[in-house]
């Protein structure tokens, strides 16, 4: 079998469910390939991890990828399986915060490590700075991993992900009333998520390209599969979690909001999404994420044989 | 290619000259103890240089030196609005926070031995506590900016400190103790004429280990959390967004303030314990 | 200095005042290993203006003697008064000058602040510091090294400058150790000297060690002789040499009778059988 | 155990302490839980209750200070707490037979105790090589001493995520060497010190006597040098192996957050567990203890046998 | 042991051979307050089998000599040959025995294995080893003592172990620092005698450092006065008594007027004006 070294973005979750699904389904093994699943965390970059040659294929959040291909290393997204976004801001509602320009004068929890791009971007649509609380500014705080800077109201307003962060925040005995969230989605900055990239040299050669083939067509049945059975899914993810940490209720919840950002994607990405994207990072005000149009940082080459 | 080759070459010769240095009569030179090892870093770097681009390693991996120091020479506004953040506000703030409550606290608890048996274990247990557990909590309890972060390099410095100041106090031979009571000298002559002075060498020694400490503590607490400055913000996001120039500038910082905190605690112990048999030639 | 103090009359001593009285004393050591009993049964009566050698064999009891006389160390048994109160009362009123068997001056201290450290305690003034550094260094001939550290003197030199050291202060008893343990003849019979000059001029009370037979013959109105295992008592010689004396009394058939006899308590201490 | 009195009554002047503290520390998320549950808070509202006091409302609320013991997120868990998840994790695993299943703080800590046992071995080796080459060697002092105090400046957790893509790039499966090597990094410092003050510590007389012998550089080294470190080398190897175990779990997080005492912590941190975190944090004192304690007897036997006074 | 080697005849020392020879020997410690002229000008043969003892007050450069000589320090002017080589080359052949100033046992060793040391270094066997321990051993009466530790042991004691050390082995030339200074006069004159015993009757070649004037007259063939600032030779005093020694031949005119005249030399190198 032909081995493949995935790197995740985070830890073992059912963010990733299609691809332990298809890893335990014995997907990847219909397709000849001897698939290892590297879960991330904190200080992995997925990026620098595939630039050093530690994997084949990554996920990673299309922001991210793309100014990495501006640092000089040429990732290309291969698939797309989230079609959209799953991060919002958080408040709570006591602060009177109500709509978007509400959020002058507050403290933010933003998560940084190559995730803040969507966040400068949305600020610089508003016209609000990020340099300190001002009449048209806001204090970013670099957010941890958890939630509680919003449950001590260190932060008026945290970055959450509709499948994990969100919850945690509820499961912490606050009612979803006490609470006002922003989409990216609904506020038309949002960015592409959870996409496969792989170093765009390897691509020139077949035998990888067949076999970046036949890893998405497992992967995409992977969350088929995953999409129609979460439950079972979950327990999947909760299997392969080495920390022995994560929970049942946690995940089965996290896998029913992730097939809600699956749903609408066959696996090839959509170039009005992609165009969406850029569009959303070039205009990132004075410090922009990405400088200028990048080419050739996708392609169906993998996407239209897998999928068809 | 041939940069590799003669960046092998010239630290070779570097290496040679040291030797050479090293065993002639002037080795003791306040000058020979800087330049051997300053050029042994100048030829590492490029040695590293050579090998960066030589074996055409990717700069998002290991940039070469000449890179760093173009970053390190354009984000010096950066750079400097870290340093204050971390080292002025974090870092020093809590060093000094935690090594003189550890004096304090050592001077106090050496009139019990019932407390110093009790405390010093249980300091050790404490000081094998991973900042990265602790880092945590205490950016959950005293907030994102350096406050939380002093908090954390007090508690990494104060064992270490308390330790050392303890046993130091308890450095003072019996005949020296009895000298003092043959003068029927009360608790805080003894403390002042005797013990403290007998103890600096084990106050620098903690205030030496202490030094190493703080920096790191402050830049690991501030990957818990922090607000959008600091060494240890722009390195974690810095790995992140593949800034990885950036982030050898940033630890080149470190290492320079880090060793010039070292070398400053060190250039003071030379001063106040001048009469210790280590300190003498 | 007391100079002006009551100048002790001729060489009897029982008439005068006791200073320190020890009775049927004993002192055992705890150690891991068992217990080691350093002084068994000593008593001793050291009256006002006594110079008191100690001599015997290593490890037989000196120090520890010396120790307990000055409270740095409690007896297990028996009875000791200093001035009629205990050793410890005696030291808390500062009654005592020790010179130690080793310097053990503070390194991190000159030579002359080393002397001047009880003088800093006891609370002299900064001009009668001075006065009284100078004094002291003169006496075991240092002047000039007053501001040297003690690791840049010879092992003589810092024995005496302990020496001034515990002279620098007007304590009532001199306790001394080996004092001249390190030092070559020639100055060792010069200290003598100074020394019996300085305990004739004030009367203090000297307890004193040494190895030396002549030297503890010389300085003595009484000599001490102990043998170990345990340390007691084994004689006790009362000086029939005048007050005054010139370094040439130790060619008298007087000073050779008295040193005869030290050697010979001593001699009873060791196991050799020549 | 001259020791084992006094440090209990320390342990527990401290858990007092610790109790004491849970309090003022809960008391706002107490509130905020039951006000949530319909009680009558004073004042009302979260908001409100910022610009307050701990121990004023404390004062006026003295029903629900007790909550501040029970939460499920406290900001201070109680040491009972803290003590019952340990046990859920560890005692209460071993009895159903899981001790090493993934759920048990037991495996964990072997994970990491092999990684720390790796880095331990390796940057003790590492710390001693370099001391006697330092001691034996001018130029290896002059031009290596300033470095490895440098080294020490420099913040490992920059450095992991670099040492994992180029020990991948060197073709080094698995993220246990990675590990070992964060591990190494941070142990071999306190072993060298401490040797290289040890291997100097033989006197100059000492050494002298040896020269009258015309005694090789070998000698001189297996019959004195090493001999006269030996009670540098111990103390050294305790501050090495907690700072190993300190440098493992450092390493933990960047290496994927897998498994071990790191992971835990940082699972337990992303999931919003605070007792996840302070059970995995008394796991690792726990566990740098026993470390210490092992090499502490095999110092006393050592020292003893060799009849050093300890 | 080389108990059968030649018997060194009388007490003349002219026809012998020369094992040491100093000539305009000097020496200059570079500190860093200034040098310090430790030895100038020293001239000085020791022939085989000479016993020489070296006196002068401290500081004078006595341990220095005998530093330079067993190549444990560098003449910076002069030679010095030892056996017709460098003192260096001799060192390699092992030709010395040193006891230091201070006692210098290796705490970790018992006694037994401390005197072992130079055997195991010069490759002595097993046997060997426990053959030569138990003869020094007794020879410096501390049977009984080889399975303790050196701190279990009095000073005295430990001074008597290096002593035993220097001996287990067959140094042709022994160097010895003020090797009886922490011991008391009896047990002093009982290691005199053994020491005379032992030259006597393997003839090596002895350098002595002493305080004392009556042990430097009793033991040697030679006694070198020397003064301090800088350190140089002020008197050779070649013996005049004979070699067969008992302890009472201190009471005998002739040891009296050697006596007097180290005890001259020795006061012209002091400043005292008494
Ligand atoms: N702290 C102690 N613990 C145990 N034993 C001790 C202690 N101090 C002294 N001894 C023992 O008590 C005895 C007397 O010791 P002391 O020091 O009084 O002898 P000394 O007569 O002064 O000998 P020296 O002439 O060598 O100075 C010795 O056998 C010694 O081993
Ligand atoms: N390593 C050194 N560095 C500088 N000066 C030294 C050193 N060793 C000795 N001296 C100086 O050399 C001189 C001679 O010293 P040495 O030790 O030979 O004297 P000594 O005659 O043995 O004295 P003592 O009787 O006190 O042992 C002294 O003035 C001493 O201060
Ligand atoms: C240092 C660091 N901080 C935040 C994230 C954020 N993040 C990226 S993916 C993801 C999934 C949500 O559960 C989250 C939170 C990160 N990767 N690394
Ligand atoms: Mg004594
Ligand atoms: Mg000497």
């Amino acid at each position: 079998a032909d081995e493949v070294t995935l790197q995740l973005k985070w830890v073992t979750q059912a963010q990733f469910a299609g691809y332990y699904v298809a890893l335990d389904q014995g997907f990847y093994e219909e397709e000849d390939l001897d698939v290892t699943i590297l879960p991330g965390g904190p200080d992995i970059a997925p990026t620098q991890v595939i630039a050093g040659g530690g994997a084949d294929v990554t996920i990673e959040w299309m922001p991210a990828a793309l100014a990495a291909r501006e640092k000089g290393l040429p990732l290309v997204n291969i698939a797309q399986p989230f079609k959209s976004s799953g991060m919002m801001l958080t408040c709570w509602k006591d602060t009177g915060i109500e709509e978007p320009m509400d959020l002058v004068n507050r403290t933010l929890g933003v998560w940084f490590f190559g995730n803040e791009f969507p966040f400068m971007s949305w600020m610089s649509s508003l016209g609000i700075s990020t340099d300190g609380k001002a009449e048209m500014g806001v204090e970013v705080l670099k957010q941890g991993f958890n939630v509680d800077p919003l449950l001590q109201r260190q932060a008026d307003c945290i970055s959450t992900m509709t499948y994990n962060e969100y919850w945690q925040v509820i499961d912490a005995g606050v009612s979803p009333d006490e609470l006002i969230t922003f989409k990216y989605e609904d506020q038309g900055v949002a960015t592409l998520e959870d996409g496969i990239y792989v170093l765009e040299e390897n691509l020139a050669d077949p035998e990888f390209e067949d076999k970046m083939v036949r890893f998405v067509r497992a992967s995409m049945k992977g969350w088929k599969w995953a999409e129609e059975n979460p439950d079972d899914a979950a327990m999947i993810v909760l299997d392969n979690d080495e920390t022995g940490a994560q929970t049942e209720t946690h995940q089965k919840r996290m896998m029913g909001e992730i097939a809600k950002l699956t749903a609408g994607s066959n696996g090839a990405l959509d170039p009005a999404d992609y165009e969406r994207t850029v569009s959303t990072l070039l205009s990132g005000g004075s410090d922009p994420v990405i400088s200028q149009e990048p080419e050739g940082a996708w392609t169906h080459q993998i996407s239209d044989k897998a999928l068809n | 290619m041939t940069l590799l080759i003669f960046s092998v070459v010239i630290w070779c010769a570097v290496w040679a000259m040291n030797r050479q240095i090293a065993n002639s009569p002037d080795r003791d030179d306040r000058a020979a103890r800087i330049f051997v090892p300053v050029v042994l870093g100048g030829a590492t770097l490029f040695l590293w240089e050579g090998l960066v681009t030589g074996l055409g390693v990717s700069p998002v991996i290991l940039p070469a030196p000449s890179d760093i120091a173009a970053t390190f020479a354009a984000s010096t506004a950066i750079l400097w609005e870290d340093f204050v953040q971390t080292v002025l506000k974090g870092a020093l703030t809590g060093y000094v926070i935690g090594c003189t409550a550890a004096f304090v606290i050592a001077v106090l608890i050496d009139r019990s031995s019932f407390l110093t048996r009790g405390l010093l274990p249980i300091g050790n247990f404490v000081a094998a506590l991973p900042i990265v557990g602790i880092a945590p909590i205490l950016v959950s309890w005293f907030g994102f900016d350096w406050q939380s972060k002093a908090a954390v390099v007090v508690v990494m410095v104060f064992f270490p400190m308390l330790v050392n100041t303890v046993q130091g106090l308890r450095e003072t031979d019996a005949m020296q103790r009895d000298l003092m009571r043959t003068y029927a000298a009360g608790y805080l002559q003894t403390l002042v004429k005797l013990r403290l002075p007998a103890a600096m060498p084990f106050v620098f020694n903690g205030l030496k280990i202490a030094s190493t400490l703080a920096l790191i503590g402050a830049i690991v607490a501030e990957y818990f959390g922090s607000p959008t400055r600091g060494m240890g913000f722009r390195i974690s996001t810095g790995v992140g967004s593949l800034s990885i120039d950036l982030v050898w500038a940033e630890i080149a910082v470190a290492a320079i303030v880090g060793t010039l905190l070292y070398g400053g605690v060190s250039w003071i112990e030379k001063v106040v314990t001048f009469w210790h048999p280590s300190q003498r030639r | 200095m007391e100079t002006d103090s009551v100048r002790p009359s001729g060489a009897g001593t029982s008439q005068r005042s006791p200073v320190i009285e020890a009775r049927k004393l004993d002192l055992t050591f705890q150690t891991n290993d068992g217990a080691v009993q350093a002084l068994r049964d000593v008593n001793l009566t050291i009256n006002k203006g006594d110079f008191v050698s100690f001599i015997g064999p290593s490890g037989c009891g000196k120090t520890t003697f010396l120790r307990v006389v000055a409270a740095l160390e409690h007896p297990t048994g028996g009875q000791i008064t200093v001035n009629g109160m205990s050793p410890d009362e005696a030291r808390r009123k500062r009654a005592y000058g020790y010179v130690f068997q080793a310097a053990g001056l503070y390194p991190w201290r000159t030579i002359a602040k080393n002397i001047k450290l009880p003088l800093e305690i006891m609370g002299y003034s900064r001009a009668q510091q001075d006065e009284q550094v100078a004094r002291v260094l003169k006496l075991v001939d240092l002047e000039g090294f007053g501001a040297k550290y003690p690791w840049q003197l010879s092992g003589g030199m810092q024995q005496r400058a302990s020496i001034a050291r515990a002279l620098a202060f007007d304590a009532e008893i001199l306790l001394m150790d080996e004092p001249f343990g390190a030092l070559d003849e020639i100055v060792r019979d010069h200290l003598n000297e100074q020394l019996l000059a300085l305990w004739d001029r004030t009367g203090k009370t000297i307890g004193f060690v040494t190895h030396s037979i002549p030297e503890a013959v010389y300085l003595s109105t009484k000599i001490v002789v102990m043998s170990p295992r345990p340390g007691r008592i084994t004689d006790v010689i009362e000086s029939t040499l005048p007050r005054e004396r010139p370094l040439d009394i130790r060619d008298t058939p007087e000073f050779l009778a008295i040193a005869h006899r030290v050697r010979e308590g001593l001699r009873a201490g060791h196991a050799y059988d020549d | 155990m001259k020791t084992a009195f006094p440090v209990l009554v320390v342990l527990a002047a401290i858990v007092a302490l610790w109790y004491a503290a849970v309090a003022p520390m809960n008391i706002r998320t107490a509130l905020d839980q039951a006000e949530r549950a319909g009680a009558a808070v004073e004042p009302a509202g979260a908001r409100e209750r910022l610009e307050v006091s701990v121990w004023r409302l404390m004062i006026d609320n003295p029903d629900h200070v007790s909550e501040g013991y029970a939460l499920d997120r406290p900001r201070l868990p109680t040491p009972v707490q803290v003590g019952e998840e340990l046990w859920k994790t560890t005692g209460e695993m071993v009895l159903k037979g899981r001790a090493m299943s993934k759920r048990s703080l037991i495996y964990h800590a072997s994970i990491t105790l092999q990684s720390t046992l790796w880095g331990f071995l390796l940057g003790t080796t590492l710390g001693i090589l370099g001391a006697v080459a330092i001691v034996h060697s001018r130029v290896m002092d002059m031009s290596v001493m300033p470095w490895a105090i440098i080294s020490q400046t420099i913040p490992i957790v920059a450095l992991a995520p670099m040492i994992i893509v180029l020990s991948a790039q060197l073709g080094i499966e698995g993220r246990g060497v990675p590990k070992a090597i964060i591990s190494a990094y941070l142990c071999y410092f306190p072993v060298l010190v401490g040797m290289v003050k040890g291997l100097r510590a033989p006197t100059a007389s000492q050494l002298d006597l040896l020269r009258t012998y015309n005694a090789s550089q070998r000698e001189t080294f297996f019959k004195l040098r090493l001999p006269a470190s030996l009670p540098y080398l111990f103390t050294s190897l305790k501050i090495g192996i907690a700072s190993a175990l300190v440098g493992t779990i450092v390493g933990e997080l960047p290496t994927g957050a897998i498994s071990g005492l790191g992971a835990r912590i940082l699972i337990g941190d992303q999931f919003g567990t605070p007792l996840a975190i302070w059970a995995a944090l008394l796991a690792a004192a726990i566990l740098a203890g026993v470390l210490v304690t092992l090499l502490d007897i095999l110092q006393r036997v050592t020292l003893k046998r060799m009849g050093m006074p300890t």
